[in-house]
């Protein structure tokens, strides 16, 4: 058991469920996309962790941690871009009034 | 170096084409976009001839080149080209048109990196490549519906990749690589395996439209434009599948994952199916039958590794659901969304009411079409592997789905005055469903040059 | 081992700042510090970061995270019909349901975070340079098609953020086909 | 040597693309190419039996390789079982495409469609792999749907629709039998799987359970025959008769071919139950014939009860010990297979005439219609005494050799020769009320058969005293094969 | 010669439906022809020589024609009682529109039943015993757009082939023990099989003969024209029950025999008195045959069928000859009930001799025929070892049938001549020829009896005596005495037919149509319940509704319903609402983690 590991995997799992349960409970397009930020913030400690602890030798872990930086990033833009169409077309991003298809 | 850029040529090929698409595009010249891309489909499709029958792989074993992914894209650049012209037909002339050319194409190459990825951050931009294109392809016509449509697949997209981004870096600390073919060492440690796994299923689950993560897909069609939603239905699907037999095809099988694959298969073939049958629009029809129809491919993920069948089952039914579904969306272009525009519509118009016949019932399976000889294989592959109680819950599915496509026939057959239309098809869409009902009919007569 | 210990503090002490702040996030009414509160909280990942000697990565995720929270903090008064919180409206709904899934999705991380046998711990770090080093390795040799897939999804995310955003021409001229 | 059997096969469905691409014919033309395919077809049916067949397997066989990858292939071949289904198949559809020259309604389509069902009929029957005949199999479904879907009566979607669930879901079970076979012998070669049975105990069994779902529901045997009674008074003529006719041996045939043949330790094992199945079915098919007051609605309730004596016979063959007796029985099994088709061929055919001319198939509509048609008069009581038994008419000598056969192994189940009494009850009802009796004035300016009616009805009648008179020719042939069955 | 019998009529038929023209000349060129073939062929056995034709038909069972002293007597009598009936037809059907199909169908019932005499495997006795009664039916059935005549030729065909299946079971029987289908073989069966196969036989033979109480039919079946009546009635359908048992008597053990007597006796007792009892002439020969074909299964029965078949042969003549005569009698009256017919033979004394002198042979007068044939008979009863129950029956019989002759004579000279009516050559030479053998066919009962090597047991002079005193009583008590007083209270039931139970209708038909009637009900059932499943997959969204506005309430769809809910609500769960999909995504992802951690479990 290697305690430090422990604990950032703790953290992890922390920012994993307060992510979760932002995506879960947002009504808002935007605060939905945080909730996402922080599961993925949660993965990159997770991976920075097994990194330091298990695998320092094992680069691809950092290139992980850098691939799903890009994840963040790329999602945010297209997340934005998406939020701007949707915006100009009811003027708002609220989920609630998304259900017109259904069924 | 070079040998692996060999090896990447059919890649290679798709990654300038869409550069130059791009190109093309600045220049606002929508139908040398297309013919470009075309072009470069088709070339792509036959320079991966000169590297099929390779089983390799390249950068130190991140990307396969093996049966799977070379026929992935033998199934994916034909069917993209295809999907072009369905566009084509539906978006000329439309503001951007270009840019869903070359969106298209770049998300079949994310779609390429699945079916071959060999390593988890492969997995990972292709699951977000994929994803993101197509969020952006379903809020095109950036109406309500197309914006709603976007927005909700966006939203589920983002989670399910997040988690599986978080899921899979369990993998990671288990076994020091993010390679699958280290996923041996997971032998025995069941709790960091599952996490893997059911961020995995969570991940490429949702990119199938698999039972429960598939309530996207229903709305995404219906949003998006028809040819993007035939598009999405098919390339990107198929792409998760292989993507599925690439990681599990390493998992032990002690991690249990062939039940709980066989579980969802039989919860999304049902499901599926089951709503289907109450669907009035005819897109959201198809689209809950694509979900049945995802069901029916982890008939081969299940018999990974045990059936020498199961990989061509894949493969085989991958092709064929490629030719009868973009089949069955070109004539929803052409007749109407809803099931009240098809009454009538085999009288109207009868050469493509006879398509669409030939593709509802490969769709069911009826031999000798292409879609039997797919099921065929799948459900060979399951028995031989022991899950016959998942083939008998996959025959059942196919009289209700009998009951769904028929509904189609029925009404396309029933009797109602109206003019004859004569609007004349466009030549894209002609192509099109020509293409697809000649591969649906014939390759149940030439399934030998096949995979075996 | 002091340094072992004055590591385990940070980590706690950062990775607790970082949980507090996504709390918060969720928790306020006003969009502005929502950003606010996932900007804290993505340094404090950063400072992790740090404190686990990948010195590379954190310093990227505090920038990254800058400006990327600004950008966000800039939507949020462009989207939110009260960006300042000030009608104190929810937000939120189905609120139990999501705190029941979270506390589930916990568990879940936890018992994966806790109960296997990770192995030995790794002893000897890289040094900052070296890992930068091995990093440049890395992604030039066995990652570059994975690199150089990751600047295709950017590129794929630039046209389809392009695409989706820009607002279409209103000739509305539209071929039926 | 010409591929003859490939040949016939394919030139119906080669003469329907024809067809289908040149299109905006005169429907004389339509009919003209349909008459002429058929009919050339039977012609090479003819000269597959001058080719002869051999004892103790397949002549002829034709074979290309078609998926390598799974060990399948194209297969054809005849052998003394499957050789007489195809010329009874050659010859009604040769005489279908005759009784349809006069249709209009979409005539092209109608023509496809039949020529579409020959293939199917004539690929399923002489396949010897196992994934070409269900092919075959299915496409005969779909083409069957089309036309009752397309030409039939009042009701006719619901019939096409409960004729193709039923049969689709019937035949679901056929392929995981198949399946079963294929992953235990590597090969969908049925000559293979006859050699030597792949499955064994419990998986045999299975197997076998999954194909007598699939062949009651094509025989149809009770309690699964009730879509045939609902698709035939809605189907149009040439339909039920090709239904009755041809499509219904794909269940008896398969019955021989698959069920005994491939699993030939299981069946004997469920013998006993087949054969009771066989009794009651015959017996249930008898009553409910006689219960009808629609003249089309009987005629598809005495199939039921034709049928069941097949299925006695197939049990009876595998119950017994005695070569000699199996061939009696199997025998008798596959000379009723064509006696059915040509006698129950002309009684629809029959039953359709009426029909075209008085719009109603109700018994008590009619009456002494003799005196006015005497030719079709004539024509369905000659057919109905055949239908019963009558010696020196098609179905005797395949009763009798079935009943001789039942009698010796197995005496209980001899109680369903009852059924040859109610049969003649119930035709010989039939007869009284439509054609004998006082003339019914509403029909008295009914016309007699055409030329072309004459032209399709009198080899059918021709046929049926020839097979009951001299059924040698034809029975030898099939004799040599049932003779060399080893178990 | 075989062939000659058998081809001759069949090709006159064929020719004859085939032309359309000149029936009768063809008919009885035919008949002359296949006369000549049985003369020679008879002639050819006794002088020892028989022979043998084999065609080809079922595997290892061919169809086999034999010629024997039994087969040879058949046939010939068989020839020559149809053509003197084919003689006398060309006379009554002069007027007839439908003459081609009439005498087409003659020669094939001719072709039939020397199929039958001659045949020597069960599967062409069988054949032919079939085609007799498809034959009868298309004859009984000949003016078929009368009223009542197709329920005749519908019942005559049912009773018969309702029997037949004795035949088919004992043939059956009998070709399984002796492995071969041919009949000279299978004679040899003894044991169990044989009696079983005995009693099947002899159901097979009551059924065709007419025996109680499948006697109803034969009575119903003068819907016919005479002709048909004649031939039926002497030489074929009703004969080849008593040649059936005559040809196997061989076989046949003794408990077998035994029942065989009982039935003939009984038969011919109750038959007797319902011919007493009839009030139509044809109707009452029709009577009279079952009893007479009674007498002959007595005489099987008592061991004798050698008198069988001589009695056989003399009521041939006689019967068809009375039919010839009743058939003239109905030429002149139009019609043959008892109170038309009264005094027609004054009206034509030379065809009234003629049927009183066949009258007089039935009841066995000496010299007629009848009275040697009868005398055989109960000569055979007196030797048989059930006397006791035999020789009653046998001389109630005889007594019954000089009563019945007796009153059909008196009515027919009785009344007036009213009318004088045109000449009948044909007619009348059809029936003298007759006449003559019934009178002198008793001079060739000795070479037949050397020829089948059969020595007659010379019973004394009590047989003789016992039936002629029989006969004579009974003719004079029905000369005298109506049938009323004579029958005294069971009359009214006699002319009823003895008809117990409702009869066959009730004991056979009803019940056949009421399992009929069930299986149609279970069938309904099982529609519904396919069709349940059938709407099922039809279940477009406006199907609930339907099924609740046609208010059908039935079990079945019940299931359709539930089936059509779960996809509603299968399609509530797409609610629209993404963060209601998700959470329902997150349940099933947290079912997968639990099927996943259960893995140790399982695998």
């Amino acid at each position: 058991m290697i305690v430090e590991l422990s604990v950032a995997l703790s953290i992890g799992a922390g920012l994993f469920a307060v992510g979760l349960y932002g995506a879960l409970s947002q009504t808002n397009l935007v605060m939905i996309m945080m909730g996402i930020e922080l599961i993925l913030a949660a993965a990159l400690v997770n991976l920075v962790a097994f990194w330091r602890y298990l695998h320092p030798d094992a680069m691809s872990g950092q290139m992980f941690v850098l691939i799903v930086m890009t994840v963040m990033a790329v999602e945010m833009a297209v997340g934005f871009a998406i939020a701007i169409a949707r915006f100009r077309s009811r003027g708002s991003v609220e989920m609630e009034e998304a259900r017109e298809l259904k069924g | 170096m070079g040998r692996d850029l060999f090896f990447l040529i059919p890649e290679l090929t798709l990654a300038v084409t869409a550069m130059v698409m791009l190109v093309a595009e600045m220049l606002r010249l929508p139908r040398l976009v297309l013919t470009l891309g075309l072009v470069g489909l088709t070339t792509a499709t036959l320079l991966t001839l000169s590297v099929l029958d390779a089983n390799t792989t390249v950068f130190g074993g991140t990307y396969r080149i093996d049966m799977l992914s070379g026929w992935a894209k033998l199934i994916l650049l034909p069917g993209t080209a295809l999907a072009l012209l369905l566009a084509r037909a539906e978006l000329a002339g439309q503001d951007r048109e270009g840019s869903v050319y070359s969106l298209l194409c770049l998300i079949t190459l994310g779609a390429l990196m699945l079916a071959g990825s060999g390593d988890m951050m492969l997995l990972v931009l292709g699951v977000v490549l994929t994803g993101l294109g197509s969020f952006a392809l379903v809020t095109f016509p950036r109406d309500d519906a197309a914006t709603e449509a976007g927005m909700k697949y966006l939203v589920f997209g983002s989670v399910a990749g997040a988690v599986m981004i978080y899921g899979l870096s369990f993998w990671f600390g288990g076994t020091g690589s993010t390679l699958y073919s280290e996923l041996g060492q997971l032998e025995g440690r069941p709790l960091i395996a599952a996490a893997g796994l059911v961020a995995v299923i969570v991940g490429l689950g949702y990119k199938a439209a698999l039972v429960p993560f598939h309530f996207w897909a229903p709305d995404a069609y219906d949003g998006a434009p028809v040819s993007i939603a035939a598009y999405l239905s098919v390339i990107t699907k198929i792409a998760a599948i292989f993507a599925f037999a690439q990681v599990l095809r390493d998992l032990p099988v002690s991690t249990g994952w062939p039940l709980a694959i066989a579980l969802v298969a039989a919860a999304t073939m049902t499901l599926g199916y089951v709503t289907a049958l109450v669907q009035t629009n005819v897109v959201r029809l198809l689209a809950f039958s694509s979900i049945a129809q995802a069901g029916y491919f982890l008939l081969g993920i299940v018999a990974l590794g045990v059936s020498p069948l199961a990989l061509p089952a894949i493969i085989v039914f991958g092709a064929a659901y490629v030719a009868m579904n973009l089949g069955a969306f070109a004539v929803v272009m052409i007749a109407g969304r809803s099931l009240d525009d098809f009454a009538g519509f085999g009288r109207r118009r009868p050469v493509i009411g006879l398509a669409m016949v030939v593709f509802l019932l490969s769709l069911t399976g009826i031999p000798p079409l292409f879609g039997f000889v797919g099921k065929l294989y799948l459900f060979g592959a399951a028995i031989d592997a022991g899950f016959l109680w998942l083939v008998v819950i996959a025959i059942l599915n196919s009289v209700l789905a009998l009951g769904v496509y028929l509904r189609i026939i029925v009404a396309m057959y029933s009797r109602v005055e109206g003019q004859a239309n004569t609007a004349p098809i466009s030549r894209p869409l002609a192509v099109a469903i020509a293409i697809t009902v000649i591969v649906t009919l014939a390759m149940g007569g030439f399934a030998g040059i096949l995979p075996s | 081992m002091t340094g072992s210990v004055a590591e385990l503090f940070f980590l706690a002490f950062f990775g607790l700042a970082a949980i507090w702040f996504g709390i918060v996030v969720f928790r306020t009414h006003s969009m502005v510090r929502s950003a606010l509160a996932l900007l804290f909280s993505q340094t404090a990942i950063g400072a992790m970061f740090l404190v686990m000697q990948a010195e590379f990565l954190g310093v990227l995720q505090i920038m990254m995270m800058a400006t990327e929270m600004s950008v966000m903090a800039l939507f949020m008064v462009m989207f939110m019909m009260d960006p300042g919180g000030m009608g104190a409206m929810d937000m939120s709904h189905q609120k139990r349901l999501s705190l029941r899934a979270g506390g589930v999705g916990l568990l879940a991380a936890l018992a994966v975070s806790w109960l296997p046998d990770w192995g030995p711990a790794a002893i000897n770090i890289p040094s900052a340079a070296r890992q930068t080093e091995l990093l440049g390795i890395e992604l030039l040799g066995r990652s570059m098609f994975i690199f150089e897939s990751a600047g295709l999804t950017i590129l794929t995310s630039m046209i389809a953020a392009t695409m989706v955003a820009i607002a279409p021409r209103k000739s509305g001229v539209t071929h039926d086909c | 040597m010409l591929p003859l059997l490939s040949i016939a096969t394919f030139l119906p469905i080669a003469g329907g693309l024809v067809l289908m691409l040149r299109r905006g014919q005169s429907t004389q033309a339509i009919h003209a190419v349909s008459i002429g395919v058929t009919g050339v077809t039977f012609l090479l049916s003819l000269a597959i039996w001058a080719g002869g067949i051999v004892p103790g397997g397949f002549a002829q066989v034709e074979e290309l390789a078609w998926i390598p990858a799974i060990g399948a292939s194209y297969r054809l071949g005849v052998d003394g079982l499957n050789l007489p289904l195809v010329l009874l198949t050659t010859v009604l559809f040769f005489l279908s495409a005759i009784y349809s020259a006069r249709l209009k309604d979409r005539a092209a389509t109608f023509v496809v469609l039949m020529l579409m069902l020959e293939t199917a009929s004539l690929g399923a029957f002489m396949a010897l792999d196992a994934l070409l005949f269900y092919v075959f199999f299915e496409v005969s479904l779909v083409g069957m749907y089309f036309m009752i879907a397309g030409w039939g009566h009042e009701d006719r979607q619901r019939a096409a629709l409960m004729f193709f669930l039923y049969t689709l879901l019937g035949s679901l079970p056929l392929l995981l039998a198949i399946l079963g076979l294929y992953l235990s012998s590597g090969t969908f070669d049925m000559r293979v799987w006859i050699d030597t049975p792949p499955l064994t105990g419990i998986a045999a069994m299975l197997a076998l359970i999954a194909m007598l779902f699939t062949f009651a529901i094509k025989i149809p045997s009770f309690p699964v025959h009730t879509w045939l009674p609902a698709a035939h008074v809605q189907a149009p003529t040439v339909g039920s008769v090709i239904l009755a006719g041809v499509m219904l041996k794909f269940g008896t045939y398969g019955l021989v071919r698959f069920a005994l043949q491939m699993t030939p330790e299981a069946f004997t094992k469920a013998g006993l139950v087949i054969l009771a199945f066989g009794v009651f079915s015959a017996l249930y098919g008898a009553f409910a014939a006689l219960a009808q007051s629609d003249l089309k609605k009987m005629v598809a309730y005495t199939s039921v009860n034709h049928m069941g004596y097949i299925v006695m016979a197939v049990a009876v063959a595998a119950l017994t010990v005695d070569p000699k007796m199996r061939a009696v029985a199997l025998d008798g099994a596959t000379l009723q297979m064509v006696s059915h088709g040509l006698v129950t061929g002309a009684l629809f055919f029959l039953v359709g005439m009426l029909y075209d001319r008085t719009h109603s198939r109700e018994m008590g509509d009619f009456g002494g219609l003799l005196g006015g048609a005497p030719w079709l008069g004539w024509a369905f009581i000659l057919s109905a005494f055949a239908s019963l038994g009558l010696p020196g008419l098609a179905h005797f000598p395949a009763e009798f050799q079935i009943f001789l056969a039942t009698l010796q192994v197995q005496p209980w189940a001899i109680i369903a020769i009852l059924a040859i009494v109610v049969t003649a009850g119930l035709y010989l009802r039939a007869i009284a009320r439509v054609f004998l009796g006082e003339a019914n004035e509403k029909w008295s300016a009914m016309p007699d058969l055409g030329r072309r009616e004459k032209w399709v009805i009198v080899p059918l009648l021709v046929l049926t005293i020839l097979i009951g008179i001299a059924p040698a020719t034809l029975i030898d042939m099939i004799h040599t094969t049932m003779a060399s069955l080893s178990f | 010669m075989l062939v000659l019998i058998l081809l001759a009529p069949l090709l006159a038929a064929l020719v004859i439906f085939a032309l359309r023209r000149a029936p009768e000349v063809l008919a009885l060129f035919a008949a002359a022809l296949g006369l000549l073939g049985a003369a020679g062929q008879m002639f050819a056995v006794s002088s020892g020589v028989w022979s043998t034709a084999v065609l080809p038909f079922l595997p290892d069972m061919p169809i086999r024609l034999v010629a024997t002293p039994l087969t040879a007597i058949l046939s010939l009598v068989v020839a020559t009682v149809a053509t003197f009936v084919l003689l006398y037809a060309v006379g009554y059907m002069r007027h007839d529109p439908q003459r081609v199909r009439f005498f087409g169908t003659m020669l094939l019932f001719v072709t039939a039943m020397q199929g039958l005499v001659l045949s020597g495997d069960w599967i062409t006795l069988l054949a032919a015993w079939e085609l007799i009664g498809f034959a009868s039916y298309l004859l009984i059935g000949f003016w078929h757009d009368r009223p009542g005549v197709a329920a005749a030729a519908t019942r005559a065909f049912l009773y018969t082939r309702s029997a037949d299946l004795g035949l088919y079971i004992g043939a059956f029987l009998l070709i399984g023990v002796a492995g071969t289908s041919e009949i000279s073989t299978t004679l040899a069966t003894t044991g169990t099989p044989a009696l079983i196969a005995g009693l099947l036989l002899l159901v097979a033979a009551m059924g065709k003969s007419a025996q109680v109480p499948m006697q109803d039919w034969l009575q119903r079946a003068m819907a016919g024209p005479t002709p048909v009546s004649a031939l039926l009635h002497s030489a074929t359908l009703v004969a080849a029950g008593a040649i059936l048992l005559i040809r196997t008597a061989p076989m046949l053990p003794a408990g077998a025999l035994v029942v065989i007597g009982i039935v003939g006796g009984v038969t011919a007792v109750i038959t007797g008195l319902i011919a007493l009892a009839e009030k139509d002439l044809k109707r009452l020969l029709a009577a009279s045959t079952s009893s007479q074909y009674g007498l002959m299964l007595v005489a099987i029965g008592a061991g004798a069928p050698i008198a069988a078949l001589l009695h056989l042969i003399s009521h041939a003549a006689i019967k068809s000859s009375l039919f010839i005569g009743a058939g003239v009698f109905q030429h002149d009256r139009d019609g043959t009930g008892m109170e038309s017919l009264a005094g027609a033979g004054r009206a034509r004394p030379g065809i009234f001799a003629g049927f009183a002198l066949s009258a007089l042979a039935l009841a066995g007068i000496p010299p007629l025929a009848g009275f040697f044939s009868k005398d055989a008979v109960i000569a055979a009863t007196l030797a048989s070892p059930a006397a006791l129950w035999l020789v009653p029956l046998a001389l109630a019989a005889t007594v019954l049938t000089g009563a019945y002759m007796g009153r059909a004579l008196r009515i027919l000279w009785a009344g007036a001549a009213a009318d004088k009516t045109e000449p009948a050559p044909l007619m009348a030479a059809g029936l003298g020829a007759l006449v003559v053998l019934a009178a002198v066919l008793a001079l060739s009962f000795g070479p037949l009896e050397r020829l089948l090597g059969v020595d007659m047991a010379e019973g004394g002079l009590l047989a003789p005596v016992l039936g002629l005193s029989a006969a004579i009583s009974g003719l004079v008590l029905g000369w005298l005495i109506t049938p009323a007083r004579l029958l005294g209270p069971i009359f009214g039931f006699a002319q009823r037919g003895f008809v117990m139970f409702g009869g066959m209708d009730a004991l056979v038909a009803r019940p056949a149509l009421a399992i009929a009637a069930a299986c149609e009900r279970l069938e309904r059932w099982l529609y519904d319940l396919v069709l349940g499943f059938g709407r099922l997959n039809l279940s477009l969204g406006w199907l609930a509704q339907k099924i609740d506005t046609k208010g059908i309430d039935r079990p079945i769809f019940g299931l359709v319903r539930r089936t059509i809910n779960t996809g509603t609500r299968a399609r509530k769960l797409q609610s629209g609402f993404i963060h209601r999909e998700m959470a329902l995504a997150v349940i099933g992802m947290a079912v997968i983690v639990a099927v996943l951690l259960a893995a140790p479990l399982y695998s």
